[in-house]
Order: structure tokens, then sequence, then C-alpha cells
């Protein structure tokens, strides 16, 4: 009971200032809301008792991405001038079509969930060799999760070598 | 400064410096001789007094007799130490004198440059020849309103841009801008802005 | 009931209560030992020997006008101290004073919680602490204060990475994440971590000052360049929190570099026989004198060095901390395979 | 899609406005009322504007309604942090107009006062320095024995800081008894002292990434520039008007003249710290060979200089300090008081200087030129 409680209002927070980041005109408010959603987020992850993954939430996200956002924000001049956005509703299309396909893919996950039964052995192994989360968790990214691991290690190199090379005017 | 209050000139002001011509026994030192033998025309006078020698150079020559006293090998005035002016204001045809305070740090011997020009005869700027002079002719401009010319950034340095007058001249009364400032500053500002309001119109 | 709700509860009040004043004395020792380092007395005036001083100093910016300017972001303007401080006291829920002890016929334990993932969970609140810094500079809206709010953030996120790193050399060592397991693993080495990892122990030190703003890393509040740094627009009692949450800092650092490299509350040689008779002293006597000598150490680089420049400190912790952290890292991995 | 050149795609992409921030008059180290307007890129400084004037009281404008004696007591107020060399510049100036000899003795105090001023205000200079660089330690030494230099010249004249501690044709008094061994005392304090602050900067790590090839100007153009006393002496050139033209006792003094290399901050500062060897060394000998004598030469009651105009420069602290004096030979007052300011000449170099450094150089290059804003706005 106190668990479903503590879930849905911190379900209603995120919710609440997932809206204000798209909703608040000031950038850099924008920017914060999205530190409390992600505070919020990881907070949920406690409830789950996955610690780490909620420490590494604030860790990653909070501390790292965002702050680096902000940055990004404060530094680049938001003001345009008035010819930038003639048409403030001229991606509006593409954008209702794009959240429609994630919807249809959000239901088709969650339909396929509840019809099928869980496929509880192949989801988790039964036991795993070692005890405590931070432990399971480094355990399947080395084993089940090793090549999405490293693909995502490989990209992120790609993107940081791009953005430095984009960024530095002569090398 | 037009609209200052007049003030009485002084009691027999002078009308010059004293510029005693070198007694005739002086040796008169090499850099002058030499400026005289390649400048044709730029040592009007020459003048000897407590051993410092001066040099009046005509302002048409000044840019040149500058040059060459810094580039010849017998002059190498590579440093100039001081730029200013004075104000002698009943010599109507040549009010300021504008004086050159110059070193050579090879030779270590001093000259004084002398030019005289009138209110608002164009002088030009030695900042090419001494990069030094920039900040010293703006002073100079700014305090007795020596127009110079071919100057990389003529503003006024000590006093506000907007000052009116030039506080060295002998003319500029002591006070300042007159007694209101003194007495009764916020009536001063209502009248600078005034007068301020009446340029705008 | 009383293990569950009662026992915290004080635990927490106990400890945020000795913080805060830690901390407010924390700024009298500073002006004290910098005084005498250069030959001057410090506060005098306010109790014997200024002892008063940190009260007097509350009371007064307390009273103090609180004054936002005018084009100021208001709302992130006012949140930016809060922001700053609030982690700078949240992360001494992991700390641990002591071990487990009997009193009152009770077995307490003297830290407030012993999560399996203390060290992360401080790495990570630390690294919220940033954005009081940025937002103060942004939301002033003024030029000195956002040049240093964007040297602060470039800062505090390029240590942050070399402190990390050092941190995982560490977390190799003792195979725990977890605080009180550091200490025990301290404990069951023989030997102080320190010892072990002089180089990430240095780099630790080194990211430690830059990160809590402190010479020759303070940038960011360099007054002579930035007049006062991302906190010039900032007076009284906002002022006062970003000060204080800056000398938490340098606490939760000191007892952070305790615990890690300096067996926490461990005596001196635990496992010498010999040395018995220090048992006597209480084992968080241990822990505060250790952190103690942090906290002088702090103060006297202060009182020593002059500051760096913004492309030094760039330099140093790009090209020669984080490497040599990471050199570190892989060699203490290596080893540790080797041995295993 | 239009193929777009990669500096186009740059130039939309990173285009980054420049700040420009005001550095002073209220600044903490803009030691005093100087107001630097900075260009920014980033950190990096494309263009800096001077702003003076902010402190400017007059004084040659002053000087001219004031009597030759009374102008003394206004020059304390240019460079107030070495008040007696201005005044020993002033009064050797109209000594050199009424052409009138002084004796060996006030000769001699003159320039001992004169380097006691010099390290006053060096001591002044290296704590500040260091100050804007962040040592601030160093700020509370310098100011210790900068405090026993007041001690002195409170004993000797009863001022600490405007000290009208000249007169023309001398001195006001002889020293009181027993002043000269506190001076050189204090000679064999200082020497300690000096060594206090060298190890806290000279061979400092961060000291030393902070200043070398931090506002690096050769020889010839900072001879071009005007720049004078250690500012130039940092850049190689030995010029020094106590050698070169010597006044007072120089000439019977026997002291080096510390030239730099590298035209750096740190040479600069080596120049300097050297300077507080070389007076020690000077307040040595003049002390040590302190001749008998009276302190005032022949002074006419009335002083009235014949007419004529003069000029002449000293060593002060900062560098070439220059009275041009006119004399009309009718009143008694100065026709035309001008002051060569070296402050003023030094901080004209400072937008070369600082061009292409970070901020935080800013503040190094102005302790570097050491500047007392009272000299350079008068």
């Amino acid at each position: 009971m106190a668990e479903a409680i503590a879930f849905y209002t911190l379900a209603a927070f995120i919710l609440g200032f997932a809206v204000l980041v798209v909703t608040t005109k000031d950038t850099v408010h924008s920017v914060l809301f999205l530190v409390l959603d992600f505070l919020f987020v990881a907070a949920l992850y406690v409830l789950l008792n996955a610690p780490f993954l909620a420490v590494i939430q604030v860790l990653v996200y909070a501390g790292g991405i965002v702050v680096l956002y902000l940055f990004v924000v404060m530094l680049v001049n938001l003001k345009r001038p008035p010819e930038a956005h003639q048409d403030p509703h001229r991606l509006s299309k593409l954008g209702f079509g794009l959240a429609g396909a994630v919807l249809i893919e959000l239901g088709a996950i969650l339909m396929s969930g509840y019809l099928k039964a869980p496929p509880a052995a192949a989801a988790t192994p039964a036991v795993l060799p070692v005890v405590g989360n931070t432990e399971q968790v480094g355990w399947l990214l080395y084993t089940r999760y090793l090549i999405p691991f490293e693909i995502a290690s490989m990209l992120l190199l790609v993107a940081m070598i791009g953005a430095i090379v984009l960024a530095k005017r002569e090398l | 400064m037009a609209d200052a209050p007049e003030h009485a000139p002084r009691a027999a002001a002078p009308s010059g410096p004293t510029e005693p011509a070198p007694p005739a026994d002086a040796a008169i030192p090499a850099f002058v001789t030499s400026l005289q033998d390649n400048v044709a025309g730029s040592v009007a006078q020459l003048s000897l007094y407590l051993g410092d020698w001066t040099v009046i150079v005509p302002a048409s020559h000044l840019v040149q007799a500058a040059q060459y006293l810094r580039d010849a090998a017998d002059c190498a005035f590579d440093y100039l130490s001081d730029l200013t002016a004075t104000d002698w204001p009943p010599r109507a045809e040549a009010r300021f004198d504008v004086l050159y305070m110059l070193y050579s740090t090879r030779h270590r011997h001093r000259v004084r440059v002398k030019v005289k020009v009138a209110e608002d005869q164009p002088l030009a700027s030695v900042t090419g020849v001494w990069p030094a002079a920039n900040w010293l002719e703006r002073e100079v401009f700014d305090m007795f309103g020596v127009n110079f010319t071919g100057h990389p950034d003529r503003r006024r340095i000590l006093m506000p841009e907007d000052w009116q007058g030039h506080p060295q001249r002998k003319d500029y009364p002591l006070e300042g801008p007159g007694e209101l400032l003194m007495e009764n500053p916020i009536d001063w500002l209502k009248l600078r802005q005034s007068r301020d309001e009446a340029d705008i119109e | 009931m009383i293990e569950q709700f009662v026992i915290p509860t004080l635990k927490i009040l106990i400890v945020l209560n000795a913080t805060l004043v830690g901390v407010s004395y924390m700024t009298l020792l500073e002006r004290k030992v910098i005084a005498w380092a250069q030959s001057r007395l410090g506060p005098m005036r306010v109790g014997p020997s200024g002892v008063l001083q940190p009260i007097a100093d509350a009371v007064k910016l307390l009273l103090k006008e609180d004054i936002t300017p005018t084009k100021a972001d208001r709302w992130v303007f006012t949140a930016a101290p809060v922001i700053s401080m609030v982690p700078a006291l949240i992360v001494y829920a992991v700390i641990p004073f002591g071990p487990v002890v009997r009193l009152f016929g009770r077995d307490v334990s003297l830290y407030i919680t012993d999560i399996n993932v203390g060290l992360l969970y401080i790495v990570s609140v630390a690294s919220v602490g940033v954005y009081g810094i940025i937002l103060a500079g942004y939301a002033s809206n003024s030029k000195f204060p956002l040049l240093a709010s964007l040297r602060a953030s470039a800062q505090l996120i390029s240590y942050e990475v070399a402190v990390t790193l050092t941190l995982v050399s560490v977390i190799l060592m003792s195979g725990t994440l977890s605080m009180v397991g550091i200490v025990n693993a301290q404990y069951n080495a023989h030997v102080w971590f320190a010892f072990v990892q002089p180089v990430a122990f240095v780099i630790f030190f080194i990211g430690s000052l830059a990160e809590t703003n402190r010479a020759p890393f303070d940038l960011p509040e360099a007054e002579q360049e930035l007049t006062g740094g991302f906190h010039t627009e900032y007076s009284g009692m906002r002022f006062a929190l970003f000060f204080l949450a800056e000398y938490a800092n340098i606490i939760v650092v000191s007892s952070v570099a305790t615990t890690l490299f300096f067996g926490g509350w461990l005596r001196p040689f635990p496992h010498v026989a010999a040395l018995h008779f220090l048992d006597l002293i209480p084992s968080w006597t241990w822990f505060l004198l250790k952190s103690f000598v942090f906290l002088y150490i702090f103060i006297w680089v202060r009182a020593t060095l002059p500051r760096y420049r913004y492309d030094q400190l760039m330099r140093l912790g790009w090209k020669v901390l984080i490497p040599l952290a990471i050199a570190n890292l892989v060699l203490t991995g290596i080893v540790k395979v080797m041995l295993l | 899609m239009t193929y777009l050149p990669p500096e186009t795609i740059h130039g939309a992409m990173f285009d980054t406005s420049e700040l420009v921030i005001n550095m002073g008059p209220q600044h903490p180290s803009t030691h005093g009322v100087l107001r630097v307007v900075l260009r920014l890129d980033g950190e990096k400084v494309v263009d800096a504007d001077v702003v003076i004037g902010y402190l400017h009281r007059g004084i040659e404008k002053l000087s001219e309604n004031r009597n030759w004696t009374q102008i003394i007591l206004l020059t304390d107020r240019m460079d107030y942090v070495a008040a007696a060399t201005s005044n020993v510049g002033y009064c050797e100036t109209v000594e050199k107009l009424l052409q009138i000899e002084v004796p060996r003795r006030a000769k001699y105090l003159r320039t001992v006062l004169m380097e006691l001023q010099r390290i006053a205000s060096h001591c002044l200079w290296v704590g500040t320095h260091a100050m804007d660089i962040g040592a601030m330690t160093v700020f509370l030494y310098a100011f210790r024995e900068r405090e026993l230099i007041l001690d002195l010249f409170e004993e000797f004249c009863g001022a600490r800081l405007t000290y009208n501690s000249m007169r023309i044709g001398g001195l006001p008094q002889d020293i009181p008894p027993g002043w000269d061994k506190k001076v050189l005392a204090f000679c064999d304090v200082m020497d300690g002292k000096l060594d206090e602050y060298e190890t806290l900067l000279t061979h400092n790590r961060i000291w030393l990434e902070r200043t070398k090839g931090v506002g690096v100007i050769h020889g010839a153009e900072a001879t071009a520039l005007g720049l004078c006393g250690p500012a130039l002496r940092g850049s190689g050139v030995a010029r020094d008007v106590r050698k070169d033209e010597p006044y007072a006792a120089y000439d019977e003094m026997d002291f080096d003249v510390p030239v730099g290399m590298a035209g750096d901050t740190y040479d600069r500062y080596l120049v300097r710290m050297e300077e507080f060897r070389q007076s020690l060394r000077i307040i040595r000998q003049a002390t040590a060979g302190l001749p008998e004598g009276p302190i005032v030469g022949k002074v006419p009651r009335l002083i009235k200089p014949a007419a004529g105009e003069t000029y002449h420069a000293i060593e002060s602290p900062k560098g070439e300090l220059g009275y041009f004096i006119v004399s009309d030979g009718k009143s008694t007052n100065p026709y035309r008081f001008r002051v060569r300011p070296p402050s003023f000449c030094n901080l004209q170099a400072l937008p070369r200087l600082v061009r292409g450094h970070m901020v935080a150089d800013v503040v190094a290059l102005i302790g570097s030129i050491d500047i007392v804003l009272g000299e350079v706005d008068r």
C-alpha cells in the first residue's frame, strides 16, 4: 500500500515536471525541470530496490549530461532574429507523426507483454552467481549484454571525436 | 571655454619663455648640427639653459625632424620621455609651446624639441615615430586643446568625454567651470541638462 | 519502533547540527590558521580569542538586507544557494564516523546509514551541487558571475572525472562501494589505502581542492579577477549559504579522504597488540582527528600558494591528472588480477 | 541542399559573441580607480581600453597657483606610496632652476630616504602583485616590513604616508639621534625577509606558470612605448636615471642596475626583487658614509627663480619621474608645472601587454607594471 502511494506520487511528479519541461518558455528553467525529473526517476529506482541505478541516474544524467546542456543553453544566444522562426508550426506535422509512431510502438510492446506469458527464464537468469544490486548489474553488463555495451561505448567514442573535430576550428 | 565666467587676465602675463641662445663658446652637440645639416630648415632656433639643449622646430618640419632624431645614428633619440605643452595666451600667432623631451638610451643624452603652434593650428602627431606619444598627446589635447592630426585615438584622457574647455589653459579658471558648480551642484546640473537639451534640439 | 525511527532521527539531528556548527567553526579555524600563518591574530573581539565570532557572523548575515538584482532571474536566484547547500548536507548520511558501538545498552552505529552504494552516492550528490554555482552565475544576470560560473562548471566537471577515477581504484582495492565496507577492508588488509594507492590519494587530494573551489584552484571565486566570483551579486543569508556549502564540502572531502585512504575510524596499527592502550580513545575521535589534519592542510595550502590560471587548471586536469588516474586504475586492476 | 564551405558552417553553428566587461573602477585588483574595458572572447582578451582620470585632482593646475614651497605638499599626493621620492624630484628641479648647491649631508640623507621609499613602494608592489595572483600571505608579510619603514619615516618627519619631508635646498630638519642605527638595523631585518618572500614565490611552480611568458615585451618596443623603471629594465634595457643622469648622492654610491632578459612578468618581478637588495646596499653605504655638515643650502628668503624652463628627472620606484617647470621670473609660483608620471607612461603599455592573454593575466599585468593611480591621474 505504502509502496503504491509512493509510486503514484512519484509518477505524478515525473509527469508533471515532464510537461513543465516542454511548456516552459525559459530554456534554463526547462533544463532545471528536467533535472528535477531525473531526480524523481532516481527515486523511482530506489523504490524498485535498485540503488545502484538510482545513483548512476543522478550521477550521469542529473550531474553530468544536464550540466553540459545547461552550459550550452547558457552560452548559446537564444534570442534568434525573428526570421528564424517565421512559422512556429512548420514542423508540427512531423512532430505529431513521430509522437504517434512512438505511441503505437509503446502500445505494441505493452500489449505483447500482456498477451504473452512473461518469459521468466529468459528475462533474467534464475540465479546470478553474485549477490547485490551493483554486482548483478555488472555481471549482466559483462556477460549477457556485452556486445550492446561495447557498441554503446564505441558510439560514445565516435560521438566524442566527432564533437572535437567539429568544435576545433583548426586541428 | 566659451561660456565660462570671464577670468581677469594675469597681470602682465609673460609673452613667452626666455630662450637664451647658447653662449658663443658652448660646443654645439653633434645631434643638433646633424639635424641642421640633414633636415633643411628644421632648426629655427637653438637654446641652452641650465645644461638643457632646446631645439625649436617649425611645426611643418616636426615629423621629419622627429623621424631623423630617432633614426640617425648620432642622435638615436629612441625614448620619448615626456610630451607636454605650455600656454602663452598673449602670443596670439603661436599660443602653445609643445615640448618633446627626448632621450637616447644608446648615447644617454637629452634634447628638448619645441614647436610653437597657434590655437587651432593642426600639428602632426608623432605617435608614428614614438608610440609613447599616444597618451601624452591625448593629455595635451585634453588639457590644452592642441589640435593633433593623425593621432590614432584622439579622445580626452583625464577629463570626462563631455567636458567643456581645456583646464590647463591659462584663461581657464582654477575653480573649474564656474562658481555655480561649487556652491550649488544641483543647479549646475540643471543648467547643464538644459544646455544639453538645447544642443539636441 | 525505537530502532527504526527514534534512533535514526536522533542521529540525523545530531549529525546535522554538528555539521552546521562544525562548518561555522571551520570558518573561524580558517581565519585563525591563516592569520597565524600571516603573523596576525585573526578575530579577537567576540568572545575570548574570538571564539564566538562565527555566531556573530551568522547573526550579522541574518540581519543583513537580502538583495535581489532587478534583472535577475528571481526564482533561480533564490534557489541557487539552496541547491548548493542541500547536497553538501545530505552527503553526511553515509559518512561513517565510527563503527557500531554499545551505547546505553544498545548497539548503535556511528553513522546514519550504510548503503551498499555509499561512495557512488557521495559522488552523485556532489555532482548535483554544481548546479548551485552554475545557476547562481546565470541568475545574477551579471557578467562577472557568469564568467565565474562558466569557469566553475568546466572546472568541477573536469576534476570530477579525475576524482571519480581514483575512487574506482579504491573500490578495486576494497571490493565494495559501502563506506563502512571500505574501512573494514582496510582493517582486513592491515594497511591504509593511502600507502597502497599513493598516486590515487594525491590525485584525489588535488582533485578535491579543485572540486571545493579551494586555493590554488579557487578560480570561480577569484576576487582579484572576478570581483567575488559567482556570488558577487549575493548578500545576507543567501551569500552565507554559499559560504557554508563551500565549507561543508571541504569537511565532506576531508571525511571521505579519511575514510577511503586513512582507515576512517581505525586507530593507527589496529593489529599491533602493543598499541592497545590507544583503544581507550574512542574510535570517532580518530576519525575527527584525521579529518582535522586534512582541514588544516586545506587551509595551509590556501595560505601558501598562488592561484592557477584557467587554461593551466584545465591542462593540469585533463593532461596530467586524468591520464595518471587512468594509468593508476589500469595498473591497480592488473596487479589485483595477478595477485588473485 | 546547397554546399556550404566549412567556414560558413562554423560561423553558423558556433557563432560566439564577444563579451565586454568593465574591470573597475571598483574592482579589488585595479589598485585604485583604474577602469579597464575588456573585450573578451571566452576568457581571452581581444582588446582592452584603459579609462583613467577618476582621481584627477588637477595637481598641475593647482601647482601653478601655489607658491614654490607649497607645491612640495602637493607632490606628496601623486605617488602616495613613495611620497618622499616625489618631494625630492620636485625640490631638485627647483634647486636646478635656482642654481643652488645642496649640502652633501642633505644629499646623502635624501638618498637614504629615497631608497627606503623605494623599498616601501616595492613592498607594496610585491604584496599586491602576489595577492592578485592569489598568494595572499606575501601581501601581509610585505606590509609588515613596510610598516617598519613607515615607522622610520614617522620618527624622521612625523608623518607616515604623505611626508612633505623635503625643502627646497635641503631637508626640513636633521635626523633624530640614533636614527641611522635604526636604518641599518632595518636593513639587516629586511635581508632575511626578502628571502622569505622569495621562498614563497621565486621558485614556486604555480608562480612561474602564472608569470613566465605573460606580457612579453622586448626592449626596443618597450623603449618606443615609453615604459620606464623596472618595467623597462625587465625587458633588458639598462636604463636607470640613478646611473645615467646621477642626482642626489647616487654618483658616489656603488650599486648595480639589474636587468631582465625575457621581458615578461617574471623578469619584471625578478628585477624588482633584485632592486630591493640594491637599495639595501645603497642605504648601507649612504648611512655608513653620512657626512657631517649643514642640511640646508643657501636658499633665498623669497624663492623666485629667474625666468627659464628646465626638465629634471629622477628614478622613482615606478620609473622615470620627471618635472618640467617654467618660471616666469616675476611671480612666486611656477608659470608651468608639469610632471612626467612614470605610472602614466607605464600604464599606456597595458592594452599592448594584455592583448591575447587571459582575464587572469590582466590582473597579473596590472600588478607587474606597478602603477599608482594618484600619479596616473594627478
